[in-house]
């Protein structure tokens, strides 16, 4: 009964790793046909990927290893085929694009090559698979094809190279397009361009679309149908709307819940002197501008998002603050005192004051320390905060604190999760009793379960211990429920500066709106509306 | 790829064709180490005399190694001696340098000037230091040479002394110019060596038209190349390599011998020389470590030489006695237990290295406190010459070579209180050193052999270890046979085709 | 992807490993690669013959036998230690191996820890401290990397007498650049990494920084670097007996015995060969070791040896 | 990139000149050449008329006071043995050497690369134990003996080959083939480990997803990735050749500057040491500078 284009019948594959045997997918069934889009929601460890890669034969065996299952495509299963006939397939049949686009185009070939490449794997001469290319990148918005195809990977920005990544994977037409968190690492105004190309394309070519995300407004924005998966297994499946609004499954409720921007709004409410006062701070990097004057005060106990695309100069600012860097301009006043100016030994007893959150918790934590160590060494280097008797309990309260277990002192950070990783890492911060701790992008490497756990964590070691944040986020409904004032910023200068409630229900520049409006939200009715506001404001401000 | 290996061919074609591709009535002889230059005043060194002595350039005075006709005439006629400070020589007529001018006393006597001329360091010209030697141009065939005090040996002295035109240049020259039988043709530096037959030789033409001499410095390679027929002659390879039926033995006129100090106690006891020298099981190195033929040594130079003292006997191999000496001497408070270095040169003869280790063992047996140390040349001169090592005892072990036939190139120089790696300070040595070297006839060899003996029996001036003997590989379609001389030269006049 | 999401998961759940497993994790990975393991087993016994042998070995090694010269091998009338045959002075060869493995092992491993030790304070200095230090630590690199090795031997043994110490002293020397030049590349790239950044926010001294924080990440890298050096070593000094500079008898190495040995290669071919063998077999293992450690210090290749394990464990 | 360039060739200027001043002096505790020079019987005034002539017995300082004024006009001085101007007996020496350090890299590189690929791509597998072990017996073996024992075999046994020496393109075969083992052996390995890596990344991923066959794969996508820290090791490697194959050039009797180098240091000839490490130190670092424009080529992240 081949009636569908695409069809996974009761798929188990097992991968073979340090811990042992794990088990990616377990019997899972799922099927696509021309012209619709299915969406395979997860986060990651749900094995969401795994159909994905066993559909291209990307999987290696080992470690990789499929036990059972069946994968029809036009109603032949592709696990009998050759890896002759399964090689025909890919590119010309069946194509894929991933997320991280640099490191999945080759960085060493032009990408005019890399896209043709595709069409004369498959047999296409030279000039018409160069033909096709261009083409495509035109079609796919590349500014200047002609020159562009000979151009490298390194020389275009994140959302154009998805563009090139989409231009690959189409120039032969195939059947079905898998896209593998196709948006994730990209800017929420970019996302969503990407997002509106693929539908286009999906239109113009009529090819079944396998849209593999973790974000639910993704699934409202662009699935026809989405199954979720949790821990391997399918939970639940239906259209966007039936899973919005009659989730089953407890899995899928945790997830809806924890979408961001749904919650109440903060109103600030201190109006004692600033704890820290940023003047005119600037940053350049030879010619270029990276930090253009940037002003803003912050009270105790406040919170202050600020929010901006990749380049904006936002994260730049709290590594001034943390003389990580240089500044080239400006003045940061701490409870009063300048600390541009202060050399290394100077800042060293105040660094305890002021503490950061990286993004990316797997590489902000010593591989080789035990979370002891880590969480220990900020009283090694500050002998004053607690006597060595007592570093044992404290760590342990930490830990607590944030939600993990004392017995997890004597772990490594690899044995934890990414969220665990970054609660860890907040409970260093913690270490040592800072007014102020900077959270550069603290969740967005996060699942969106894990991301609430970890802003309602943040959220209430604020009110506890009253402890002022800066929070650095590159897309707006993460802030909403946790600012009190938020800094929008573009291009090294700051756009608009408000609070909370302002900036989100009456934003008075055209980036805020825009920023607004490409943000994507998990519920369909809503995130349509949003798509036809996004695109007046493109027809507006073209 | 493929590019560069054929540039390579290219580029090899340019260089010196292989010994395998010369013409007939051509030999090619492996040498171990390039001569840094074919100068012939430099030609005793052996290197260098290989290849020019014989060949390139021609002395007046030859000595006779493969018969005894002692000295015999070469470019010189005849020699007297007019009074008792000058000699005569008549000089052959007819004789013509490779450079086509004929040769005369004038060449001669430029020839003896160049050698001792400062401002070039000849090597030949240390034979004639302490010597007053003044050359005098009689006529174009007829040269004096005065010397001061009289000097019986002078004819032996001019068979070292290369005659080159009187035109050439008072600094080294890499083109020689010489009477001899050869030309050299072509020189391809770290490669080969051509000789080339002349045709106005004055001699007899020898049977090798065309001579290639090349060079490898591991003598196991020189036995190879031989076997595989690229090369026709290697004079000196290894003993252990020496078993096919193409390899011959010649004495080399190599003495090796351990040199004491004898200022530094304990060496300075005539008791410990003796234990040393019994201490030593001679015969067992002979047909193992070293080549069967090589001789137990009684005296620094070989037996062909004058003077060379029949009756002095090597002291039979005695372990027991030994231990007796240094008990005494211990008595006697002598400080028998100090630690004495033995000084090796790394690669100085083949199978030094196990020579030397053999006999640090055998005098440890015996209850020396003996420490062996390898070195390379440059340390080893450092003990070897004076001033000496005076810290603590020291044996050198070292190899003297003199195949001249007379004594008076070693004793001076290794005996005489004045001498530079004499061990000794002996009164009745210095005075008999002395005396003989102005004697001669009889009495000259008298003298020399009372001196052997004395030195050998009475003084126990060091321990004497062996005569050795060299090895040749000679290929079979030519004839030579290796003769004493074959050390410091290798006329190609000897060689014979087959 | 696919594969460390999910082990990610995993890692979450699963109890952590113990750090006492951490000896059985080895010796199971080690039984993965059998090469490897044997390997490790043939250096083992390399290593106790070095600690003991001399002890036990010396007098028998040194005595000097000429009947027994060039004795064959696999003869036992003279006793087990002439199994491999006698040397051009009768000594047994086997014991002058075993013995001999002291001294090499000596050699070697001194340059090479000397050389590690050295070359990696320089590279953390060079890496971490301002560019002008940094340069001419460099440039005194290029320098030790240019000066050729036999001057280098020729004058320090000349200078200082020929003995085991100076010979690792030169070795150790010319070693060097090789660890600078690889810590100060590790140093510039894993300076940059989150967790140092976050260690300077908290205040962390340099000093904490450079051996707390970044040694530990670029050790593997230099553990792997030593013991292929460790090879090299071993076949520079032979090739310096070779030439007749560096150890000279009454010492023994194994490159001396086969450079004394190979005089006799047409005649008697165990003096060259069994030391030969010996020092192949030992570079070989540490080779083996090496890649094996290669791919177990790299989480992302580990897991070829952990299926191993487990297939075979 | 061309300032780049500048600033390398300063500071190698730099290295060289300290280079030079360590050599020269040290090169001078070393003894006496006079003593090596002359034999051990010559007389003392002999000695001090040869370093007369020779200009030994100036103070050191004025001695590299006046090599350096000779060096500046590109005088390298004389050879205290071969009496013949130093530079002309390296040059003639470093002929010998670049071509065998040029055959040898270019044979090694290919083959290595060849192999090593497609070990890594049977990684585990029989191919990949036996090229990694043979390479690995090869590479553990000391240089002379192999040499010696090649000679034995293929010179005197089979007489397939010039024992050594030079002439026609048969004497090169085994001091090639004795050069070659080692860097084979240890650049078969670095291939190896980064052409794993490669095939571990994700534009490999999308290769096979762009259904490119297996070849390609290789030899197109991953091995020019993998390549870059490859060109590191075999500039390394051809660097010592470079300064010469002392070993195998005494060995063969090949006239190379390896064997000139022992040779002059062993005979104190102070001269034409210093030349050789000066045109070897040159010839090296225009090697780095064609290592560094292929890696340029090979990586156009560089360029920009």
């Amino acid at each position: 009964m081949a009636d569908h284009l695409l069809e996974v019948r009761d798929l188990s594959v097992r991968f073979h790793t340090a811990q042992g045997i794990v088990n990616a997918v377990n019997g899972i069934s799922w099927h696509l046909d021309r012209g619709e889009t299915l969406a395979i929601l997860g986060e990651s460890g749900s094995g969401k990927s795994v159909s994905a890669s066993a559909i291209m034969n990307l999987i290696d065996m080992p470690p990789g290893e499929i036990t059972s299952g069946q994968i029809l495509f036009d109603g032949v299963d592709l696990l009998k085929k050759s890896e002759e006939d399964r090689r025909r397939l890919n590119g010309k049949r069946i194509s894929m694009i991933f997320q991280d686009p640099l490191g999945h185009l080759n960085p060493v070939y032009p990408v005019g090559w890399q896209i043709a490449e595709t069409a004369m794997a498959h047999g296409k001469p030279k000039d018409e698979a160069y033909a096709r290319a261009l083409a495509l990148m035109e079609r796919v918005g590349i500014p200047d094809p002609k020159a562009s195809m000979d151009k490298y990977p390194h020389q275009f920005s994140g959302g154009q190279r998805q563009r090139l990544m989409i231009a690959m994977a189409l120039v032969l037409k195939p059947d079905i397009l898998i896209a593998d968190e196709p948006t994730t690492a990209l800017d929420v105004t970019v996302q969503a361009e990407v997002l509106s190309l693929l539908e286009e394309l999906q239109e113009e070519t009529g090819m079944g679309l396998l849209l593999i995300t973790h974000d639910l407004g993704v699934v409202a924005e662009a699935a026809d149908r989405a199954v979720v998966m949790e821990g391997g297994h399918i939970v639940e499946s239906g259209t966007p709307r039936e899973l919005y609004h009659h989730a089953q499954h407890p899995y899928t409720r945790k997830l809806l819940a924890a979408a961001p921007g749904k919650g109440e709004m903060r109103d600030p409410a201190s109006d004692e002197q600033p704890i820290l006062r940023v003047q005119n701070l600037q940053k350049s990097y030879g010619s270029f501008a990276a930090l253009k004057g940037v002003n803003f005060d912050l009270h105790a106990g406040e919170t202050l998002a600020i929010v901006g695309e990749s380049g904006s100069g936002k994260s730049t600012i709290a590594r001034l603050m943390l003389h990580l860097e240089p500044a080239s301009g400006g003045k940061v006043l701490w409870k009063g005192e300048e600390i541009l100016s202060k050399t290394p030994r100077e800042m060293g007893p105040l660094r305890r004051q002021l503490q950061m959150v990286f993004q990316d918790p797997t590489q902000s934590l010593n591989p080789h320390m035990t979370v002891f160590q880590i969480i220990s060494e900020a009283w090694v280097i500050h002998p004053d905060i607690l006597p060595k008797s007592q570093w044992k309990d404290r760590v342990a309260e930490l830990l607590e604190q944030v939600g993990l277990k004392p017995e997890h002192a004597l772990r490594n950070p690899h044995q934890f999760s990414g969220g665990q990783r970054q609660r860890i890492a907040i409970a260093r911060a913690l270490a040592l009793e800072p007014d102020l701790i900077i959270c550069d992008e603290a969740v967005s490497a996060l699942d969106v379960s894990i991301q609430a756990q970890v802003i309602a964590l943040l959220g209430e070691l604020r009110d506890r211990l009253g402890i002022a944040f800066i929070f650095i986020a590159h897309d707006l409904p993460v802030v909403r429920d946790f600012a009190d004032h938020v800094l929008v910023m573009q291009r090294g200068q700051v756009v608009e500066h408000g609070t909370v409630r302002q900036i989100f229900e009456a934003p008075r520049q055209g980036y805020t709106q825009r920023l607004l409006a490409a943000g994507l939200d998990s519920d369909p009715d809503v995130q349509a509306e949003r798509r036809s506001q996004r695109l007046a404001l493109a027809a507006t401000q073209a | 790829m493929k590019h560069s290996m054929l540039w390579a061919g290219a580029l090899l074609a340019t260089t010196a064709l292989s010994p395998a591709y010369a013409q007939d009535s051509a030999v090619t002889i492996v040498l171990g180490e390039e001569p840094d230059l074919v100068e012939p005043c430099m030609a005793t060194r052996s290197n260098i005399g290989r290849i020019v002595l014989g060949n390139i350039s021609e002395t007046l005075t030859e000595l006779d190694v493969r018969g005894d006709e002692g000295l015999k005439p070469r470019l010189a006629e005849s020699w007297e001696l007019v009074n008792d400070n000058t000699w005569r020589f008549k000089l052959r007529e007819g004789v013509t340098f490779s450079d086509g001018s004929t040769f005369d006393a004038a060449d001669v006597k430029h020839s003896f000037d160049r050698a001792k001329s400062d401002q070039i360091t000849c090597e030949i010209s240390r034979y004639y230091e302490g010597i007053e030697i003044t050359p005098s141009v009689v006529d174009e065939h007829t040269i004096d040479f005065t010397t001061e005090p009289a000097q019986p040996i002078l004819p032996l002295l001019l068979s070292l002394l290369t005659i080159v035109p009187s035109e050439t240049a008072i600094e080294f020259t890499r083109e020689p110019v010489g009477t001899g039988p050869y030309v050299m043709s072509n020189w391809a530096p770290g490669q080969s060596i051509t000789l080339e037959r002349r045709d106005d030789y004055w001699g007899e033409a020898p049977a090798v038209s065309t001579a290639n001499y090349v060079f490898r410095a591991d003598p196991s390679v020189r036995a190879a190349m031989v076997q595989a027929g690229e090369a026709d002659i290697a004079p000196s390879i290894s003993a252990i390599d020496a078993t096919t039926d193409m390899d011959a033995s010649y004495p080399n006129s190599e003495t090796t011998y351990l040199r004491i100090d004898h200022s530094v106690a304990p060496l300075d006891d005539k008791r410990v020389r003796e234990a040393l020298n019994i201490g030593i099981d001679r015969e067992a190195f002979v047909g193992t470590i070293l080549a069967d033929g090589t001789q137990v040594a009684t005296a620094l130079n070989v037996p062909t030489t004058l003077g060379w003292n029949a009756d002095t006997e090597a002291r039979p191999y005695d372990p027991e006695r030994a231990k007796a000496l240094l008990e005494e001497a211990k008595a006697d408070g002598v400080p028998v237990d100090t630690e004495i270095l033995l000084v090796g040169r790394t690669g100085n003869f083949p199978g030094a290295t196990e020579t030397y280790e053999a006999i640090q063992s055998m005098l440890s047996e015996v209850g020396f406190n003996i420490r062996l140390q390898m070195v390379e040349v440059a340390e080893h001169e450092q003990y070897y010459s004076k001033p000496y090592v005076q810290d603590q005892p020291v044996l050198v072990g070292a190899q003297h070579d003199n195949s001249r036939g007379d004594p008076v190139f070693s004793m001076y120089f290794k005996y005489h209180s004045e001498g530079r790696q004499s061990g000794i300070a002996d009164v009745k040595a210095d005075d008999l050193i002395t005396r003989a070297t102005a004697a001669t006839g009889d009495e000259r060899v008298a003298l020399w052999s009372e001196l052997f003996g004395y030195l050998h029996d009475e003084v126990i001036a060091d321990a004497l270890l062996f005569h050795m003997v060299g090895h040749a590989r000679v290929g079979n379609d030519v004839e030579f046979t290796p003769t004493i001389a074959t050390n410091s030269q290798l006329q190609l006049s000897e060689i014979g085709l087959k | 992807m696919t594969m460390t999401d999910t082990s990610d998961t995993v890692r979450a759940e699963e109890d952590p490993a113990k750090p006492v497993s951490g000896l059985r994790r080895v010796i199971a990975m080690l039984w993965a690669d059998k090469l490897a393991f044997v390997a490790a087993l043939f250096l083992l016994v390399i290593v106790l013959c070095a600690v003991f042998g001399p002890m036990f070995l010396q007098d028998m090694a040194a005595k000097t036998n000429l009947r027994a010269r060039n004795a064959p091998p696999f003869e036992l009338e003279r006793g087990f230690f002439f199994i491999l045959g006698g040397d051009a002075l009768g000594r047994p060869l086997l014991a002058r191996i075993i013995v001999a493995a002291q001294n090499t092992m000596m050699v070697a491993a001194g340059a090479v820890v000397a050389s590690m030790i050295i070359g990696s304070a320089l590279g953390l200095i060079a890496g971490y401290t301002g560019r002008w230090v940094g340069e001419a630590i460099m440039r005194l690199a290029d320098v030790i990397m240019s000066f050729p090795s036999l001057l280098l031997a020729v004058i320090v043994l000349y200078m200082l007498s020929p003995s085991i110490a100076n010979l690792v002293l030169v070795l150790a020397i010319t070693r060097i650049p090789i660890y600078l030049r690889t810590t100060r590349a590790e140093v510039l790239e894993v300076r940059q990494r989150m967790f140092v950044q976050a260690a300077i926010v908290m205040g962390a001294s340099n000093f904490r920084i450079v051996f707390k924080h970044i040694l530990p990440v670029i050790l593997p890298t230099l553990l792997t670097i030593a013991t292929l050096d460790f090879a090299f070593v071993m076949l520079a000094e032979s090739s310096l007996s070779f030439l007749g500079i560096g150890i000279q008898p009454p010492e023994i190495t194994w490159g001396l015995m086969v450079s004394q040995g190979r005089q006799y290669l047409t005649s008697a071919w165990w003096l060259a060969f069994w030391p030969g063998l010996a020092i192949i077999l030992t570079t070989m293992s540490l080779n083996l070791l090496s890649s094996w450690m290669r791919i177990a210090l790299n989480p992302t290749q580990r897991w070829r040896l952990e299926i191993g394990a487990k297939k075979n464990g | 990139m061309k300032t780049m360039l500048g600033k390398r060739a300063v500071s190698s200027l730099i290295s060289l000149f300290v280079l030079i001043v360590m050599v020269f002096f040290l090169s001078r505790l070393t003894g006496d050449p006079a003593a090596l020079y002359l034999p051990v019987d010559a007389s003392e005034e002999m000695r001090q008329n040869f370093r007369e002539i020779h200009g030994l017995n100036d103070p050191v300082i004025v001695q590299f006071g006046r090599y350096i004024g000779d060096l500046v006009q590109l005088d390298f001085g004389e050879s205290l043995r071969k009496a013949r101007p130093a530079i002309d007996v390296v040059l003639e020496a470093f002929v010998w050497t670049l071509w065998l350090a040029l055959i040898t890299m270019a044979l090694v590189s290919v083959a290595a690369i060849v192999v090593g690929s497609i070990a890594a791509f049977n990684v585990g597998r029989p191919f990949d134990r036996v090229a990694s072990v043979l390479s690995l017996i090869g590479a553990s073996a000391p240089d002379f003996w192999i040499a010696i024992v090649g000679i034995v075999v293929f010179s005197v046994s089979y007489g397939l080959l010039p024992t050594s020496g030079t002439g026609t393109v048969w004497h090169w075969i085994l001091p090639i083939a004795v050069l070659f083992i080692r860097p084979f052996g240890l650049i078969l390995q670095i291939v190896r480990g980064s052409m794993i890596n490669a095939l571990g990344s994700p534009y490999v991923k999308t290769a096979r997803a762009k259904g490119v066959k297996n070849r390609p794969v290789i030899f197109v996508h991953t091995l020019r990735n993998a390549m870059l820290p490859v060109i590191t090791v075999i500039g390394d490697q051809a660097a010592a050749l470079l300064n010469g194959a002392v070993v195998v050039e005494t060995i063969f009797g090949f006239p190379g500057v390896g064997k000139l180098m022992i040779d002059s240091i062993l005979q104190r000839d102070f001269n034409v040491i210093l030349a050789a490490i000066m045109v070897t130190a040159i010839a090296i670092f225009l090697m780095n500078i064609l290592i560094d424009i292929a890696y340029a080529l090979l990586d156009p992240r560089i360029r920009t």
